[in-house]
């Protein structure tokens, strides 16, 4: 059985750093910002969600105590990629503004669209 | 037990956050409290005098934890004469503030009373890493109160001014760090048990550490090279503040007086007399240049920032002697030196006011109102601070020149500090003549809607009869100086309050 | 582990000191920001360098590191932070106010005009 | 066999830490630092998890959670003020 | 006591005339004269005690530690200089209230007259040296007002400070002088120091002393080559040069050489100093006045030939010189304060003292020109005038001293001066008042007033009753005070006009005949003086001042040129200094600590320290990338910490770091986003060389000292943190009890800092900063997302979830790390993420918390936990703790140190959040306000309608 | 803390109170979360916390999101989640194995029919979470989603697949 958590633990924590790792790696490799993006974003989140899982394991199973409060900062990280993910294109649309997007329908992307200033 | 002692430092920090509160939009409330507080704080360090005049060495231990592993605050002659002194200068320059500049912006008063709790605190505790919290507490309000009402020079100097004490705090946690990680503790008094029984081999840490603290010292005393900051400060903030100010100069002198005598001085192994050597050049060379940029100054402002500079160089020469008698001396210079110092500020501003276009500018401009009033005021504090005859900066000057007498370079000292009483002369005569002397004739614009400053003339005045006081009471104060010096050189008194019960674990962790 | 701090505390004092010593404001607050992490951890080493024994009593605890350099690092980063905030504001007052933020400046000469005339100078 | 666990998470995050610096260094715009620190802020947080399960202790949890709560602040406040200057409008 | 009074009169009365000038000028002129009148009848009172030989005294202790004590006494000596004071000052008085115009200001003329007359008594009256200084000093002051009383002529600025300064850095002198005299004698009363002639003259220190002191006495009276300021004092009013530059002032040198005659002089330095100097200073003194062009200038040189005379006398050192000096001081009063009132009417009536171009007054003004006539003759030294027997006795000591062995050359040099000294008396008759007129005049001459002619006349009745009857009206006089300067027996003298056919007529005779000779060739002589060299004295005198000051300039201003940098470059070069230079003078040994291993993560940790920080340094032209890159180090910082057993810190920097940033971002908004390349290479290369010092220096110290074992104070506070401070995370007990005052006063600092912030910012939003900020246009696009609709939503989760962190961290900080102040900034970071997502607006007007009273509130809460422990009588915040128990709940810990730990908690908030908010409030000055309803959803409102 | 804008009316006394209920659960079980143990004491604790937060902050969050099905909303996070593993195995082997040349990348405007600002803003999440796509911008009306896809030979396709598998059910779960 202490195999086994003990097994857990170190695949765990084997995949979350690799995933660590794969995200640096993607955003050193990945030729322009919006494809970087799409590394860290995921494989970082998974990274350390891992090793988060990992030791809650380890706490709960090797050590004896319950040790729940990891969650929170996967929640706290899954809530916040997304909007990270987000604020980054935002920025790098406005930094840029590149002419080969697509456009909506009514009103343009707002963060370009000067109709959405109120005043 | 007495509580009075914290006092000086408990009363304004509770002020303050009540004038925040209660009074931020009130100014005659704030007013009445600032005063009734300042009242108060002379008050207490009055009854704190006669407490420790006797000798006695009163010391009250942070959170009843006993030193050296808690925070003790120490009340002797010299700490206690220190509170008196800046609740004097602070009650003069609060007439000066209340006469309207308090309302040029935000929380003067809340910040004024802050700025005395730093100051308080920094005189009476016993911890150099306290004291390096209420330095701060003082720089930080010190910096709310030097750019208190804004304006292009005076933004810039302040930025000036901010930076060379944050950099001054950077190099007082580096010496705090080496101190404490040779000698292992904070208090000062342990500081001084511990100083002499310092392996060799720890000595060059210790040492250096100490002399980097002296300069950070010697920062806030505006010693050469560290005294840059001053000039500009002192003319660029408003005229309360540099007022204030005066007293800030000397916290610097007084960490020097306190900590290289205790810790450093006769019984320190090693290390004994660690400051001398460093100091006294600095201050007679400090001594010249600030009394040649008072021959050189073009603002009235100007030139008593630099009177300031020689003063200290003056005061810091007398202290950088190390021997009782020179450091009653100088303590009476320091008394003198703050008062004067503060005065011509005042009076600069107000000459300054009654200018416009040239404010305090060493020109010819229009005559203005209360000329004559301005020139006898001027007069006197340059009498005081020039060193001439009768008043306490010449009873200063020939107390330290005494003292000096038997030092091994009595001969270089007595020439720098007479040749630049000279100079000083020379530099104050002509920033005189050309302020109230010459005039252009024709009558200036300003006068029909001249204010009478009354409250700013009584703030003057007050501190003008300052220096009549210490003149006339020259006597009695310097039996008081005296005994003052000598309990400052007699280090186990001062050990023995603050360690006195304390049963010291020995050994290192 | 001692070399290395040591020597990142060097570092951090060099460039906090190289910037401090630049002509404008925002280097000076950079460099008055990598002095302060300089002196935090430089004040922060007197209590040596311990792994994993931090100060907070528990029975399983063999041993704590020295928890008074901590303490004064907690005041000390406290003390910064409030000082660079009151210098960043301070230099962002001071350009509006002049529309520059050099710190390399001149003292504002006396107007010519004004200036003594040759018998002043006696 | 943890051990060996921590040491491999050790080198693979500390690489990608290093490939993150190389990011910082290289550019070529802010976004790309600010992705590059943002980055590094979840390797260290994975790196002070990893050692706290190395050294047992829950200590260092909190440092964890502020770092990821103020990691997100401070890559927003970044974007904010690339897009709009001003970051509290 | 009276003796006192003589002295403090004056002082007292200079109030009486600034305030009896309201009542008119004649109460103005009538109170100063009354005061003086007091004091002259006081003094008088002592006549007889003083003519018995005796010695008054009167003591008080002022200072009795320095020495300087209120020592008053009254010999001969004293009484007589005190008598020439305090008369002359009356007829002085008299005289100046005629000679004033109307728009002179005289209420404060007769004021400083007063203070200078109390401070010359002071001076003759004092029984101590350091009492003496300070009156000496004060002469020198209120001569300075009076030289520059018509304070609209640069002449008479000029001269007052040059007189200011020549006599104040003789004053300074004669400080050190003193200091050492008295040092010497081992009192500072002059009746001891009288009593030390053999130690003062064998001490090393005799001849330091003297020179001091002569350089005193020296400049006041004005001997070569000091002399060049009395002519220029003369542009005082004419009373004012009457008094001070010939009756008064310029013979306290003399006084002082008189006093101190006894212990200092009878040696070889003495004579060669002091005579030489005053043989010297007679003849230049006199050759010049011959030159003279303006009545006060001639009277001026004049002076300073007369007071060399006397000085010379002083020097020779016998008593017979002594009783001849005291003699001539005497009658150079009388005749010279005459022939000064005499200037001043001159002046008065014809409105000039040009000498080309008077001439033949005798007859429009024949009561001026007889007294003229007689003063002047009696300063040629003309048989019958009192200026005769003196001189006589003069040349009589000069015809038997040798110098250096030669005995012919003080003779004919005392001789020569009396010829030059006949020449320029005559001239000031013949020129003046006899031959024609050299032109018109600016105004009609005839004789002036009584009250103008009547003083000058009083002493010409001296000058002729002394000269008649020397010895009955002088005698007695001049022995007393002869026999005070002696001190010993005096000299078998006699006064008389007749002393027989000795070397001293002959040689008058001489001076006579060649005096009128060079007279009657006045023009060829003043051709040979205009082919010469003049140093023109004011000319140099301004000219070093001027170089002095352009050096002071060059030195103040090339130091002082405001830059930062260069302040800085001093500041840490000399910390870099002072480090290296201490750590080099003291001992130091290797550390004997055992060293930690370097973990591989510890290097890349290292490595992300170093390699960020060289970005910074690299980039810090980028401003926003520089921030970013500070970020990275402070979050490095802050897992160094976790690493090194300190998650306190950790959490600390970390929550510092996004403040920090965040604040920084706010300010870059108005500031120059880039930074420009300006400081040279070689600028670059100094800092970078003092960078590089002070790192080694800090790195090297921290090296030594994490290299070596510790001494420390831990055992206690690890011992004490449960059992004493009932909490377990130590570092937090640390802060809140232990040393909870310095936590105190670190809330303190933050709060202070939100409220200088506010100041600023404040002030920013008006006046001319404020209309630069309406009127800004930011320096880069902007996008048109003001509240991206998704940070809005996420805010809306993630404020309640760190409302809960804030909370968490502060309730446990007490046993594990956390605590009050990381749960402040977590709270202000919260609430400040509100404010990015939705506005400052929008979140303010939901926000109605007043961050002034919640820093208040805190410091507060603080403080009263503190005061608190007053009641049960223990020092300042003393803790008190205890456990309790409740059913269900179970065991929990109450202590004192949370409440505290909350008032730091609201004034962390408060601070933060002051701070932050009002940075932002200044945003929303540049652009025109528009309350936000609804950050959310810019428009979807206008396209969905809502259902709540 | 937080004053109620004088313009809203007083909601209902149990609205007032627990302005959130939802959240004031989420709030005391993170606060078991947070102390990492489960005691009596510290329930209380959360639940006074979990009370009082919603309640001080409730001015931020003026109005209650409706949530129609709770189970579908537990389903759509385990999908999610299931989603996320796979998004980073597969971005993993792009990020390793692809040449950079190989990769389509393209931008696409995913049309709205989500109209919550709650729910848009769970759907942005997801996708950004999950494989090869960023949600990059909104659009001014809150109509279109601007996302980026790292590797999609078919951009209509991805489309399709985003409105499906997500919005579709986000449509159920929120009104
Ligand atoms: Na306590
Ligand atoms: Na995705």
């Amino acid at each position: 059985m202490e195999f086994i958590n003990e097994l857990v633990v170190a695949a765990l924590i084997v995949v979350g750093a690799s995933f660590a790792l794969v995200g640096s790696w993607g955003l050193v490799k990945l030729p322009d910002l919006m494809s970087r993006l799409h590394a860290p974003t995921k494989a970082t989140t998974l990274g350390v969600g891992g090793a988060l899982v990992a030791s809650m394991v380890y706490f709960l199973a090797l050590n004896g105590t319950l040790s729940i409060h990891e969650l929170l900062i996967s929640l706290f990280l899954f809530l916040t990629a997304p909007l990270t993910a987000h604020f980054l294109a935002k920025a790098w649309l406005h930094s840029q503004q590149p002419k080969d997007l697509p456009q909506p329908e009514n009103r343009n992307w707002s963060t370009f669209d000067a109709g959405s200033e109120r005043h | 037990m007495t509580h009075w002692i914290i006092a000086p430092v408990v009363l304004p920090a509770i002020m303050a956050p009540i004038l925040l509160m209660g009074a931020r939009h009130d100014m005659v409330l704030a007013r009445i409290f600032s005063i009734a507080s300042t009242v108060a704080l002379l008050g207490i360090a009055l009854a704190l005098t006669t407490m420790v005049s006797d000798g006695t060495i009163l010391t009250y231990a942070l959170g009843n934890w006993v030193a050296p592993f808690g925070i003790v605050l120490v009340a002797d002659r010299l700490s206690v004469m220190m509170l008196v002194l800046t609740a004097v200068l602070a009650l003069a320059v609060l007439f000066f503030a209340i006469d309207g500049s308090d309302r040029d912006g935000r929380h003067f008063h809340a910040l004024y009373q802050f700025q005395l709790m730093g100051i308080n605190g920094a005189f009476l505790t016993g911890d150099f890493f306290n004291l390096f919290v209420f330095f701060e507490v003082l720089l930080i309000a010190s910096y709310g109160l030097m750019v208190h009402g804004g304006g292009p020079a005076r933004m810039k100097a302040g930025v000036q001014y901010v930076v060379i004490n944050l950099v001054g705090s950077t190099l007082f946690l580096i010496a705090v760090g080496m101190i404490y990680s040779v000698a292992g503790t904070l208090n000062m008094a342990d500081l001084a048990v511990k100083v002499p029984h310092i392996a060799a081999g720890d000595q060059a840490l210790l040492q250096a550490g100490a002399l980097l603290l002296l300069l950070v010292f010697c920062i806030k005393a505006a010693l050469i090279p560290v005294h840059f900051w001053l000039p500009g400060t002192y003319a660029n903030a408003p005229a309360a503040v540099a007022a204030l100010f005066a007293i800030m100069t000397k916290v610097g002198a007084y960490c020097v007086i306190r900590l290289y005598i205790l810790a450093f001085g006769a019984d320190a192994g090693a290390a004994t007399w660690l400051a001398a050597p460093w100091l006294l050049p600095a201050a007679l060379l400090t001594l010249v240049l600030g009394m040649t940029g008072v021959l050189a100054a073009r603002r009235l402002g100007q030139l008593a920032g630099f009177a300031v500079i020689g003063s200290m160089g003056l005061l810091l020469t007398s202290i950088a002697l190390f021997t009782p008698i020179a450091l009653s001396a100088a303590l009476y210079y320091l008394l003198h030196s703050t008062l004067a110092g503060a005065v011509l500020f005042l009076i600069a501003d107000l000459v300054a006011r009654r200018r416009p276009g040239h404010e305090d500018g060493l020109s010819v401009a229009p005559g203005f109102t209360q000329l004559k009033l301005l020139a006898g005021a001027f007069f006197i504090a340059a009498i005081a601070a020039t060193g001439m005859p009768p008043l306490s900066g010449f009873i200063g000057k020939l107390l330290m020149l005494d003292a000096a007498l038997d030092s091994v370079h009595a001969a270089v000292i007595w020439t720098l500090i007479l040749g630049t009483s000279l100079i000083a002369i020379i530099g104050f005569g002509r920033a005189g003549s050309t302020l109230f002397w010459k005039s252009t004739g024709e009558p200036g614009s300003f006068p029909e809607h001249a204010e009478k400053n009354s409250l700013s003339l009584i703030a003057i005045g007050l501190l003008l009869a300052g220096c009549v006081g210490l003149t006339l009471f020259a006597g009695p104060l310097t039996t008081y100086l005296d005994a003052t010096a000598e309990q400052i050189f007699a280090t186990d008194q001062y050990i023995e309050a603050v360690l006195g019960n304390t049963v010291l674990p020995g050994g290192s962790l | 582990m001692e070399f290395l701090l040591s020597s990142a505390v060097g570092l951090l004092t060099a460039a906090g000191v190289y910037l401090v010593l630049r002509a404008r404001t925002w280097p000076v607050v950079l460099g008055l920001a990598l002095l302060s992490y300089a002196t935090n951890v430089f004040l922060f080493a007197t209590g040596r360098l311990v792994l994993n024994r931090p100060p907070v009593i528990s029975p399983e605890a063999l041993a704590y590191t020295d928890p008074l350099p901590q303490a004064l690092v907690l005041t000390a980063i406290v003390i910064s932070f409030a000082m660079t905030a009151v210098i960043v504001v301070m230099a962002l007052r001071s350009f509006l106010e002049s529309g520059s933020d050099h710190v390399d400046g001149e003292d504002q000469p006396v107007p010519a005009e004004n200036r003594e005339s040759t018998e002043g100078r006696a | 066999m943890i051990e060996y666990a921590i040491y491999y998470a050790y080198v693979a995050i500390s690489l990608g830490l290093l490939l993150n610096l190389w990011r910082l260094f290289k550019g070529p715009g802010s976004v790309d630092r600010v992705l590059a620190v943002d980055t590094m802020v979840i390797n260290i947080i994975a790196l002070i998890i990893v050692y706290g399960i190395q050294t047992g202790s829950t200590m260092y949890f909190e440092a964890a959670l502020l770092l990821a709560m103020f990691g997100f602040i401070s890559t927003v406040a970044y974007c904010k003020f690339i897009l709009r200057g001003d970051v509290i409008e | 006591m009276s003796l006192a009074l003589i002295v403090i009169l004056p002082f007292l009365g200079a109030i009486l005339p600034a305030l009896m000038i309201r009542a008119g000028r004649n109460a103005c002129a009538t109170s100063t004269f009354t005061v003086t009148l007091l004091a002259f009848l006081l003094l008088m009172t002592h006549a007889p005690a003083v003519f018995r030989g005796e010695v008054l005294q009167a003591r008080w202790e002022w200072i009795p530690q320095l020495g300087l004590n209120v020592n008053f006494f009254l010999d001969g000596l004293g009484f007589f200089f005190a008598s020439l004071i305090l008369g002359i000052g009356l007829l002085i008085i008299t005289y100046a209230r005629f000679y004033l115009a109307k728009e002179d200001p005289m209420g404060s003329f007769y004021s400083y007259l007063l203070l200078f007359q109390g401070a010359m008594v002071g001076i003759v009256l004092s029984d101590n040296i350091l009492l003496l200084l300070i009156f000496w000093e004060l002469t020198s002051l209120s001569s300075f007002l009076l030289i520059g009383y018509w304070k609209h002529l640069p002449e008479g600025r000029q001269g007052a400070r040059m007189a200011l300064t020549v006599t104040g850095a003789g004053g300074l002198s004669m400080i050190a002088g003193m200091l050492i005299l008295g040092h010497i004698a081992g009192s500072y009363d002059l009746s001891v120091i009288l009593q030390h002639k053999e130690a003062i003259q064998a001490s090393p220190l005799y001849l330091p002393a003297l020179l001091l002191i002569l350089g005193g006495c020296f400049t006041k009276s004005a001997q070569f080559p000091f002399h060049f300021w009395l002519p220029h004092a003369m542009a005082a009013p004419t009373p004012v040069s009457a008094y001070l530059h010939s009756a008064t002032m310029v013979k306290a040198g003399l006084f002082l050489m008189a006093r101190l005659w006894p212990v200092l002089a009878g040696t070889d330095e003495w004579f060669y100093l002091v005579a030489t100097t005053g043989l010297i200073t007679m003849l230049i003194g006199a050759w010049i006045a011959l030159f003279k062009d303006d009545l006060k200038g001639l009277l001026a040189f004049s002076t300073v030939s007369h007071l060399g005379l006397i000085t010379f006398l002083l020097g020779l050192g016998s008593p017979m010189a002594a009783v001849a000096a005291v003699f001539h001081i005497l009658n150079h009063a009388t005749f010279k304060a005459a022939l000064f009132m005499n200037a001043g009417i001159v002046d008065h009536e014809t409105g000039t003292r040009d000498i080309r171009k008077l001439g033949g007054l005798m007859t429009l003004m024949p009561i001026a020109g007889t007294l003229a006539t007689i003063a002047a003759a009696s300063m040629a030294g003309l048989p019958l005038l009192n200026g005769f027997l003196s001189k006589e006795m003069m040349l009589e000591e000069a015809a038997h001293t040798a110098w250096l062995g030669n005995d012919w050359i003080v003779p004919a040099l005392a001789t020569l001066a009396a010829c030059f000294s006949v020449a320029y008396s005559f001239r000031y008759i013949v020129h003046v008042y006899f031959g024609k007129p050299a032109g018109e005049t600016p105004r009609h001459p005839h004789d002036p007033p009584f009250g103008l002619w009547g003083p000058p006349a009083l002493l010409v009745v001296l000058v002729v009753l002394i000269g008649l009857f020397p010895a009955t009206v002088a005698g007695p006089l001049v022995a007393t005070v002869a026999g005070a300067v002696i001190g010993s027996p005096l000299p078998d003298y006699h006064l008389a006009i007749w002393h027989g056919l000795t070397p001293a007529l002959g040689m008058s005779a001489i001076a006579v005949a060649v005096g009128l000779g060079l007279l009657a060739g006045y023009l060829k002589v003043r051709k040979l003086w205009s082919a010469g060299p003049h140093p023109e004295a004011k000319a140099m005198f301004q000219a070093v001042i001027a170089a002095a000051v352009s050096v002071a300039q060059k030195i103040t201003h090339g130091l002082h040129n405001g830059s930062l940098q260069r302040h800085l470059a001093f500041a840490i070069g000399a910390a870099v200094v002072v480090g290296f230079g201490a750590f080099a003078a003291a001992s130091h040994a290797p550390g004997q600590r055992e060293l930690l291993p370097a973990a591989p993560v510890a290097i890349v940790v290292w490595l992300l320290l170093v390699g960020a920080t060289i970005a910074l340094v690299a980039l810090h032209r980028q401003r926003l990338v520089s921030l970013i890159a500070i970020g990275v180090i402070g979050m490095v910082v802050s897992l160094a910490f976790v690493y090194l057993s300190a998650p306190d810190l950790a959490l600390t920097q970390i929550s510092v770091e996004v403040v920090t940033v965040i604040l920084m971002l706010l300010a870059l908004n108005f500031l120059p986003k880039e930074t420009p390349v300006e400081s040279s290479g070689g600028r670059r290369l100094r800092d970078g060389l003092i960078a590089a010092l002070a790192g080694i220096g800090v790195g090297g110290a921290a090296w030594a000292m994490t290299t070596r074992d510790a001494a420390t104070l831990s055992g206690y506070y690890l011992e004490q943190s449960v059992p004493g401070g009932g909490g377990t995370n130590v570092v937090n007990v640390i802060l809140v009890d232990f040393r909870g005052f310095d936590t105190f006063g670190e809330i303190i600092v933050l709060g202070i800092a939100a409220l200088t912030i506010y100041a600023l910012l404040d002030g920013a939003t008006r006046g001319a900063v404020g209309r630069k900020l309406a009127a800004w246009v930011p320096d880069q696009a902007r996008s048109a997302d003001r509240h991206p609709l998704m940070l809005v939503v996420a805010t809306r989760v993630m404020l309640p979830l760190a409302l809960m962190v804030g909370a968490f961290i502060f309730l446990r900080g007490h046993n594990v790390p956390g605590g009050g102040f990381i749960a402040g900034l977590v709270v202000a970071i919260a609430l400040i993420m509100q404010y990015m997502a939705s506005g400052y607006s929008w979140a303010a007007q939901r926000m109605k918390v007043d961050y002034h009273a919640l820093i208040g509130i805190g410091v507060l809460i603080a403080a009263a936990t503190g005061i608190v422990s007053w009641l049960a009588d223990y020092p300042f915040l003393t803790s008190a703790f205890d456990h309790f128990h409740l059913p269900i709940i179970g065991e929990f810990e109450l202590a004192s140190a949370m409440a505290f730990d909350t008032g730091v908690f609201l004034t962390v908030v408060g601070a933060v959040m002051l701070a932050l908010a009002n940075l932002s409030r200044i945003g929303g000055l540049t652009e025109t306000p528009v309350p936000n309803e609804g950050p959310m959803e810019p428009d979807l409102s206008a396209t969905h309608p809502r259902e709540h | 803390m937080a004053h109620v804008p004088a313009q809203t009316a007083r909601p209902p006394l149990l609205r007032r109170w627990f302005p959130h209920p939802l959240l004031s659960l989420a709030l005391t079980l993170i606060w078991l979360l947070l102390i990492n143990s489960f005691s009596a004491g510290g329930l209380l604790v959360g639940l006074i916390l979990g009370i009082a937060i919603p309640r001080l902050t409730s001015n931020f969050w003026p109005d209650r999101p409706k949530i129609r099905h709770y189970g579908k909303a537990l389903r759509y996070i385990l999908l999610v989640i299931g989603d996320i593993v796979v998004a980073n195995i597969q971005v993993a082997r792009i990020i390793l194995f692809r040449p950079v040349a190989s990769l389509h990348t393209c931008w696409v405007s995913v049309p709205l029919s989500l109209t919550n600002p709650e729910a848009i803003t769970v759907l942005a999440g997801t996708i950004t979470m999950t494989p090869g796509t960023v949600s990059c911008d909104l659009s001014a009306d809150g109509r279109a989603l601007l996302v980026h896809c790292l590797d999609a030979p078919d951009a209509e396709a991805a489309v399709r697949e985003m409105k499906d598998r997500y919005e579709s059910r986000l449509q159920e779960i929120f009104p």
